[in-house]
């Protein structure tokens, strides 16, 4: 029998809280100080898209058990509402303009969500994999073909065709397939660290509250929980609403750390990355996913990959191999569980 | 089993209420729990379950026994919603099922345990009962999620809640343990406390005691007493331990090829020829 | 002349870096690229004299990690940058570089967000503000947007057009807009216009029947050569042989291994580059290209290999070494470049020259393909 | 009409393509019980070297195929013995990963080896397209080919995992391993057996692709693997007939989509389709619909 | 002479020690029944038989040969079959289909009289043989696990708690098909919880207890002893 501690919990939630508290200051103060490579410090910021992204869908995949494939579309989602806004709010302190964007962002994503989340979520397992897969792609072509413009009467949109005409001063924000250029950057570290830890206190305050258990149940068993009165809609629709809310926050962080994005940034190729990231840091597990987002964001821009030349993403490809290997190696399983988990309670008496 | 614990109820006279069904005695002038009509249910060419009639008392605690593949899960996967019926109505406290889902007849208060097991594997012991607990501990998401006061006063209640449902099976001292992880025995009383939380008028449990060796069976069979008398609900169960079914039950019903082929005490049926063919076999006593 | 500085220098080159795609879906550009600014940078060492270091790092054509890449060049040192192969990235390297005022001159990233202050030929509208410190090498995706509805107009090439573009590409919807800008201003008969994206370039059927259906005698393909040697290659097999009007993306087509060049025959494109053409420098390129790489050269290559030589020509006489600073270096190519004074001819044009706006003034010449070969169409 | 006859022509002939790469997908993913996200680019392998041996060694069109055909089978039990074999024990999500790292393996690879240049794959048949109505609506012969032999590979598969002793071993294996040994059946040979099937399928599918689609980079295998699997899924997973119908629709669909509505939409409206039937059968077009015993 | 000769075998799983030292032996023609309570191991000594789990230490031998190292399926070719606990059927195919597999080790011909043979035994499984088994009742998915270990007319039968969840009627049925196949020469290991049952046709017994067999005998002394009749006959 494993016998699971309220405080081990506890322990667990906290060390990740410290250990991003910690990180987080232990690079500001490098970066401070100078000491931090460009490379790194260019990454900072969509290293914390990338963790929000990755607890986000371990929230879908780990703890509602639903295999999301189209989870980038939710940040793209966010990413081009959080770029639009920041361009199109009147709000001069740039923090202040951030936190609107990421609000906004958010809430875009949410709604996205919830339109995605009420059909889909009545499909099971693969089915709801390929639907989400296919919301993804749909999601990339609307913002393909969508204009966004702005003057001083406001916001224009067209769709398909670029129809906007601009009173002078006007300017495109969102040019279709070109994507949003020119973004002022206005994300930072900072913005990031914060993002995360809120993210990190939602999940874990969700997770072991009322609706949380419910989710989990529903995931466990959902004949069961349906059996004991959980409204299954209701709380898959949440978790999986509140997923996306947090993977658009993750888009505008993105977005705006960056100078130019596209439709094709969003797509399968990343809404699959940030699922490597998830099972490779073990679903439902939080710190997991933070350190592999960390992990193989950096990995390709390490100095030592850059300098595999042509054979990088070869040796990228077969790191990933490896680790998956490795990591689901029974050996190498019993091994870390018996030297670091010595303390484990032995099966108990039957009566 | 003691007399003292065979006694606690007078030995049950069963009557009829309404019409055919029987019920008994002491429960006859309150509303029956439940209620079948001409309930059944096809399955493509196969009729798994026909023209079930049965009403179950109050604070009765009622058998459902046949051969295997005579239907009786498929009648609690009619009772909970599970399966849509083609035809026939359930009454649950004297309202209609009829349209309504699994989550609304849980919560008219029909609560249930599986035959293959089905907990919250990862979940801890605890949290099992709490997600039963789901409709007595409101709170809302976002409370939860900010920790708001009303946060810890329903966990805190939910917490203790728990602790006294799992007591019922000397079960608290397992309420950290991962539930996938318990012995099989254990499990199956876990199913129970959960389905108990709902607070069910109705807790019909199927095959309670498969897998158990004769005393925890035994133990099983006081609990299932006292969980009647204590929360004075109507049980109705599944069983093919007939120590146990002759032993708790007061009414017991007979089903064959999705029909009912005897009702009665556990006497009658025990002597009824059709159910010796059918079920019970030509063995010693049970 | 600075000839002092090299000699005291000598073994500490000057640091060049370049990003492209050198992996992925357009790896086809970034490696091209790579290869020509390598046969420059070798060929400008073996001079003696000011000595090159050339690095390029792999973006897979996506602007986030185009910016990692150029991070990465900054931690080695980079004092010149070659930009970004293609345009999304091209963009946001711009952006970057612009903040750490350092020199940038791109190959190929032709969209007018790359050097901003362009305005957008649908709205009017000036969307990003000049880059002063960036420059193209090829000329702006506008540009011979523009300039193709005019030849085209010109010379009564098709009384019925068909378009096909890459919706989700940069390049190819920038020159699309400005051709259906001055197509619309000039009064073509644009019959069918239909797109197609990296997820769907698989097949053009549609595409094709659509052009074909409405009669188009001309079709218009502001898009690059794999796409459109398959787009040729389908339309024979449907029995559609309109006339074909290409942009430099055309160029490379006839060297895809076993491409049936004579779909191509008569097509009409746009380049400043030919593998075919006759002189010297080109001959000499080609040839080396294609021993070193085992393929020809298309236009990417012609280009990065042009802008190492223009960085070199502009730094050639000045007293820089490895120690100069990127942001001196900065000034000094942006000084010389803008000077008026400062004229370039290498492959892809002659006596190239540049202004403030970072476009080259070079035009781009009109080629049609006959018996396999680029002839020049005037 | 003609145009309409014209457009489904062209739709069956993408959607059949489709489908055969599905129709090794579905192979795969029915038994295995993997999403193999490398699929995909053993197509593409499989047709760089039916590419390179007809254009380098001038061998006929037949050896190559053949070639392509064992290098591919080869690859897939060497990619299934390596990269998944260890996996048996580990969760479905961890050998999706996996997978997908393989492909990235296979992709990056083949540009190394093949560099990113374009091929362009040579036609095998060199006969004129059938032209029907004078010369207005033409087949060509790679199309007819790709659909028959579409359908013949839809039956033997059929036939193979319905009939066969090894057919049903694998649907077995694929529903409980730890049963399927104590039946003495070998789980590590039959699956090496599914994707050494699946691979010699993805080398067909890969030649048949190619002589449609005649371009050829090392990323050729991925959009129309994800295609195919959605198409998979489309038809009902698992369900051999349902490949087929789901790839052929796919087809269908997404060229109607183009010519009727709009090139720029048509693969959103592809997948817009695609949901709606998922949300009226969610068990997809051929899908069994096992109702779970409670 | 002893067919299975089980010596001192240790079974973890991870960290956790499952079996701890268990030895037995099962004679040729014999019935022989291992007993205890959930969790006590038994279902691990079988599946270490068969070479599904390995023991860390100890070795098991079939007739006369060492399985270290045999795959299952090789165990199974040797004439080992197993009832597996919970079935394990074959959810998504049919009852035909999954006595099929029961043969896969046989040549083809023997398919048609096994299956016969199996439907002359469970009449049910004749009436539902084109059924999926996952509809199957849960008696009829034993009956149907029962049959498909017959299907390969195995030298030792290996059940696990083959009543579990059966009516009356059937439980009888079970143990009469046991008796008789025990007279027709089969070997059989039977694991149960159902004591009583299961030490009325065994020829010799053993408890096992935590891991360990704690106690031995022919049925008929386990029936009587009262540590048995206390702890597992309910008596
Ligand atoms: N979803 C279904 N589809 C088809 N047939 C079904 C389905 N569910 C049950 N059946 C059939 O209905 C009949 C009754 O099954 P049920 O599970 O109710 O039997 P049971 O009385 O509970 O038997 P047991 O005691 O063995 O559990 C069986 O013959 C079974 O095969
Ligand atoms: N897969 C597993 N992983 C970890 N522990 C296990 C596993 N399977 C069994 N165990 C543990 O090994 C011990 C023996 O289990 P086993 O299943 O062999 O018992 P059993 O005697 O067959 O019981 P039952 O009567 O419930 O079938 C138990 O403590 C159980 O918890
Ligand atoms: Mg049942
Ligand atoms: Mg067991």
């Amino acid at each position: 029998m494993k016998r699971i501690r309220l405080s081990k919990t506890n322990r667990i939630n906290f060390a990740t809280y410290g250990g991003v508290i910690l990180a987080y200051a232990v690079l500001q103060f490098l970066n401070g100080g100078g000491m931090l490579s460009s490379t790194i410090r260019g990454q900072l910021v969509p290293i914390c898209a990338y963790v929000t992204m990755a607890l986000s869908l371990n929230l879908t995949v780990g703890v509602l058990g639903e295999l999301s494939l189209g989870h980038a579309g939710f940040m793209s989602v966010g990413a081009f509402a959080g770029a639009v806004a920041a361009a199109a709010l009147p709000i001069t302190s740039d923090p202040l303009r951030l936190a609107a964007s990421m609000v906004i962002a958010a809430l875009a994503a949410a709604i996205t969500g919830t339109l995605v989340g009420i059909p889909v979520l009545r499909l099971n397992g693969d089915y709801l994999a390929i639907v989400t897969l296919a919301f993804g792609q749909i999601i990339k072509s609307i913002v393909e073909n969508l204009y966004i413009g702005i003057d001083d009467r406001g916001l224009h949109a067209s769709f398909l065709e670029n129809r906007i005409i601009f009173r002078d001063g006007g300017r495109m924000i969102l040019n279709g397939a070109m994507g949003v250029n020119g973004i002022a950057k206005i994300s930072s570290f900072t913005a990031g660290f914060v993002l995360v830890m809120l993210v990190l206190v939602v999940i874990f305050n969700l997770v072991d509250s009322r609706a949380g258990r419910a989710i989990m149940a529903l995931r466990d068993n959902r004949i069961a929980a349906e059996s004991v009165g959980i409204p299954v809609t209701k709380y898959k629709l949440m978790a999986f609403v509140i997923s996306a809310a947090m993977a658009g926050a993750a888009g505008a962080l993105f977005a705006l750390g960056q100078n130019t994005i596209t439709a094709n940034k969003f797509d399968f190729n990343t809404s699959i990355l940030i699922l490597v990231f998830v099972v490779l840091g073990g679903q439902g597990n939080m710190w997991g996913s933070i350190l592999a987002a960390t992990f193989l964001t950096v990995l390709p821009e390490t100095k030592a990959m850059r300098g595999l030349a042509d054979y990088r993403m070869l040796v990228y490809a077969v790191v990933l191999i490896l680790v998956m290997l490795a990591t689901n190696n029974p050996t190498i399983q019993d091994f870390i569980n018996t030297k670091f988990r010595k303390k484990k309670k032995k099966g108990g008496a039957v009566k | 089993m003691s007399e003292q614990q065979k006694n606690s109820y007078p030995k049950p006279k069963l009557v009829p209420v309404p019409s055919t069904n029987i019920i008994p005695e002491r429960d006859v002038d309150k509303r029956p729990i439940l209620e079948c009509r001409h309930l059944g249910i096809d399955f493509g060419g196969l009729t798994a379950v026909d023209d079930f009639n049965m009403a179950i008392g109050r604070t009765e605690i009622a058998g459902l026994i046949g051969p295997n593949g005579a239907g009786k899960t498929t009648v609690f996967n009619l009772l909970t919603k599970v399966y849509q019926p083609t035809r026939g109505t359930v009454m649950i406290d004297g309202r209609d099922t009829a349209g309504k889902t699994t989550i609304q007849v849980s919560h008219m208060g029909v609560a249930r345990t599986f035959q293959n097991i089905r907990l919250f594997g990862n979940l801890t012991v605890e949290d099992n009962v709490k997600v039963g607990l789901h409709e007595y501990t409101k709170y809302s998401a976002l409370s939860g999620i900010l920790r708001l006061p009303s946060y810890w006063k329903k966990e805190r209640e939910a917490h203790e809640k728990a602790l006294e449902l799992l007591s019922i099976f000397d079960m608290q001292d397992m309420a950290n343990y991962q539930a996938g992880s318990l012995p099989y025995g254990a499990q199956r009383r876990l199913e129970i406390v959960r389905a108990l939380a709902t607070q069910p008028s109705l807790l019909l449990l199927d095959e309670p005691a498969a897998g158990m060796n004769p005393s925890e069976t035994a133990e099983l069979m006081n609990n299932i007493r006292k969980i009647r008398d204590t929360f004075q609900i109507a049980i109705m169960l599944i069983e093919h331990d007939m120590n146990l079914v002759m032993g708790v039950c007061e009414g017991i019903c007979v089903l064959n090829f999705g029909r009912i082929i005897a009702k009665g005490t556990p006497d009658d049926i025990q002597a009824n020829p059709a159910v010796i063919e059918a079920y019970l076999g030509k063995q010693k006593e049970a | 002349g600075g000839g002092d500085g090299q000699k005291d220098g000598s073994g500490a080159a000057i640091k060049i870096g370049g990003v492209g795609p050198l992996t992925g879906g357009a790896a086809i550009y970034g490696n091209a690229a790579k290869g020509g600014a390598e046969i420059a940078a070798e060929e400008i060492n073996a001079l003696g004299g000011l000595q090159i270091d050339l690095r390029y790092e792999d973006d897979a054509h996506d602007p986030e990690k185009s910016v990692n890449a150029y991070n990465s060049l900054k931690d080695w040192g980079m004092q010149v940058f070659l930009g970004s192969v293609t345009s999304g990235p091209g963009a946001a390297t711009a952006a970057e570089s612009n903040g750490d005022h350092m020199f940038y001159l791109t190959p190929s990233a032709s969209s007018t967000d790359v050097i901003g202050g362009v305005a957008n030929p649908l709205t009017g509208s000036v969307d990003i503000p000049r880059r002063d410190n960036v420059f193209q090498m090829c000329f702006v995706d506008p540009d011979q947007g523009a300039y193709s509805a005019q030849y085209i107009s010109d010379n009564s090439l098709g009384s019925k057009i068909a378009v096909i573009y890459k919706n989700d590409d940069i390049y190819s919807t920038g020159i699309y807009n400005s051709f259906a800008a001055k197509a619309a201003e000039l009064g073509l008969n644009i019959v069918s216009t239909t797109t197609f994206t990296t997820d769907s370039q698989t097949d053009f059927s549609v595409q094709i029947s659509d052009a074909k259906n409405n009669g188009a005698d001309l079709v218009y393909l502001p898009t690059y050569y794999e796409a459109n040697a398959l787009i040729l290659t389908q339309a024979n097999a449907s029995g559609y042989t309109p006339k074909y009007f290409g942009v430099d993306g055309m160029d490379g087509i006839l060297s895809v291994t076993g491409f049936d060049t004579s779909l191509a025959e008569g097509v009409m494109l746009l380049t400043p580059f030919s593998a075919d053409a006759e002189d010297q420098r080109t001959k000499s390129f080609v040839s080396k290209y294609v021993e070193k790489y085992g393929d020809t050269p298309n236009q990417f290559a012609a280009d990065a290999y042009d802008c190492v030589y223009a960085i070199y020509e502009a730094l050639k006489d000045e007293d820089v070494s490895s120690a100069t600073s990127a942001s001196d270096m900065c000034d000094l190519l942006m000084g010389k470049f803008t000077s008026g004074s400062f004229t370039f001819t290498g492959l892809t044009g002659e006596n190239m020259t540049w202004d403030a706006s970072g476009a080259v003034s070079k035009y781009p010449k009109g080629m049609y393909i006959q018996n396999g070969a680029y002839v020049g169409m005037d | 009409m003609l145009i309409f006859l014209n457009h489904l022509i062209n739709g069956i002939s993408l959607g059949s393509v489709y489908a055969i790469i599905a129709l090794g997908y579905t192979m795969v993913y029915g038994i295995a019980k993997m999403l193999n996200f490398a699929h995909g680019d053993v197509i593409m392998v499989g047709a760089y070297i039916c590419f390179f041996s007809v254009s380098s060694f001038q061998l006929p069109p037949a050896v190559g195929v053949l070639l392509a055909v064992i290098a591919c089978t080869a690859l897939g039990i060497v990619i299934e013995r390596l990269a998944y074999k260890p996996l048996r024990q580990a969760t479905s999500l961890a050998v999706l990963i996996t997978a997908i790292g393989v492909s990235y393996f296979l992709q990056n690879g083949a540009q190394l080896l093949w560099t990113s240049n374009i091929k362009m794959f040579p036609s095998f048949f060199s006969s004129e397209p059938i032209a029907l109505f004078g010369g207005e609506l033409k087949i060509t012969i790679a199309a007819i080919v790709t659909v028959l032999a579409c359908v013949v590979i839809m039956l033997g598969l059929t036939w193979f995992t319905g009939q066969t002793k090894m057919g049903k071993a694998m649907r077995a294996c694929s529903e409980d391993k730890g049963a399927a040994q104590l039946m003495g059946i070998n789980v590590n040979a039959t699956i090496s057996m599914t994707f050494a099937i699946g691979s010699a399928l993805a080398a067909i599918a890969g030649v048949l692709f190619c002589s449609v689609y005649p371009t050829l980079t090392p990323t050729t295998g991925s959009m129309p693997g994800i295609k195919a699997f959605t198409a998979a899924v489309f038809g009902g997973i698992g369900s051999i007939p349902g490949a087929l119908l789901g790839g052929v629709l796919l087809g269908i669909i997404e060229i109607f989509a183009g010519a009727y509505i709009s090139t720029q939409m048509s693969n959103a409206i592809v997948f817009a389709v695609l949901i709606v039937v998922l949300l009226v059968r969610p068990t997809g077009l051929l899908g069994k619909q096992i109702r779970e015993k409670v | 002479m002893a067919m299975l000769k089980v010596d001192d075998i240790h079974v973890y799983y991870g960290s956790i020690h499952a079996v701890k030292g268990v030895s037995f032996e099962v004679n040729e023609g014999e019935i022989v029944t291992l007993i205890g309570a959930n969790g006590a191991g038994k279902s691990t000594v079988l599946n270490t038989v068969s070479g599904l789990l390995h023991p860390r230490t100890g070795s098991v031998q079939f007739m006369d040969q060492d399985l270290k190292g045999v795959a299952p399926h090789k165990v199974v070719e040797r004439g080992l079959a197993q009832v597996p606990e919970g079935r394990r059927i074959f959810l998504q195919m049919t009852v035909e289909e999954n006595l099929e597999m029961g043969a896969y080790t046989q040549p083809g011909s023997a398919v048609a009289p096994g299956t016969a043979d199996v439907y002359k035994r469970f009449p049910r499984l004749e009436e539902r043989r084109r059924q999926v088994a996952g509809t199957l009742s849960g008696g009829e998915q034993q009956m149907l696990a029962m049959g498909r270990a017959l299907m390969s007319s195995p030298k030792l039968l290996m059940l696990d708690e083959p009543s579990m969840g059966l009516a009356p009627i059937l439980v009888e049925q079970i143990f009469d098909i046991i008796k008789e196949l025990h007279a027709a020469g089969t070997t059989i290991l039977l694991v149960e919880q159902n004591a009583q049952a299961a030490l009325s046709v065994a020829d010799r017994a053993y408890v096992l207890e935590t891991g360990r067999i704690s106690l031995s005998g022919t049925g008929a002394e386990l029936m009587a002893s009262d540590k048995v009749q206390k702890a597992y006959l309910g008596g």
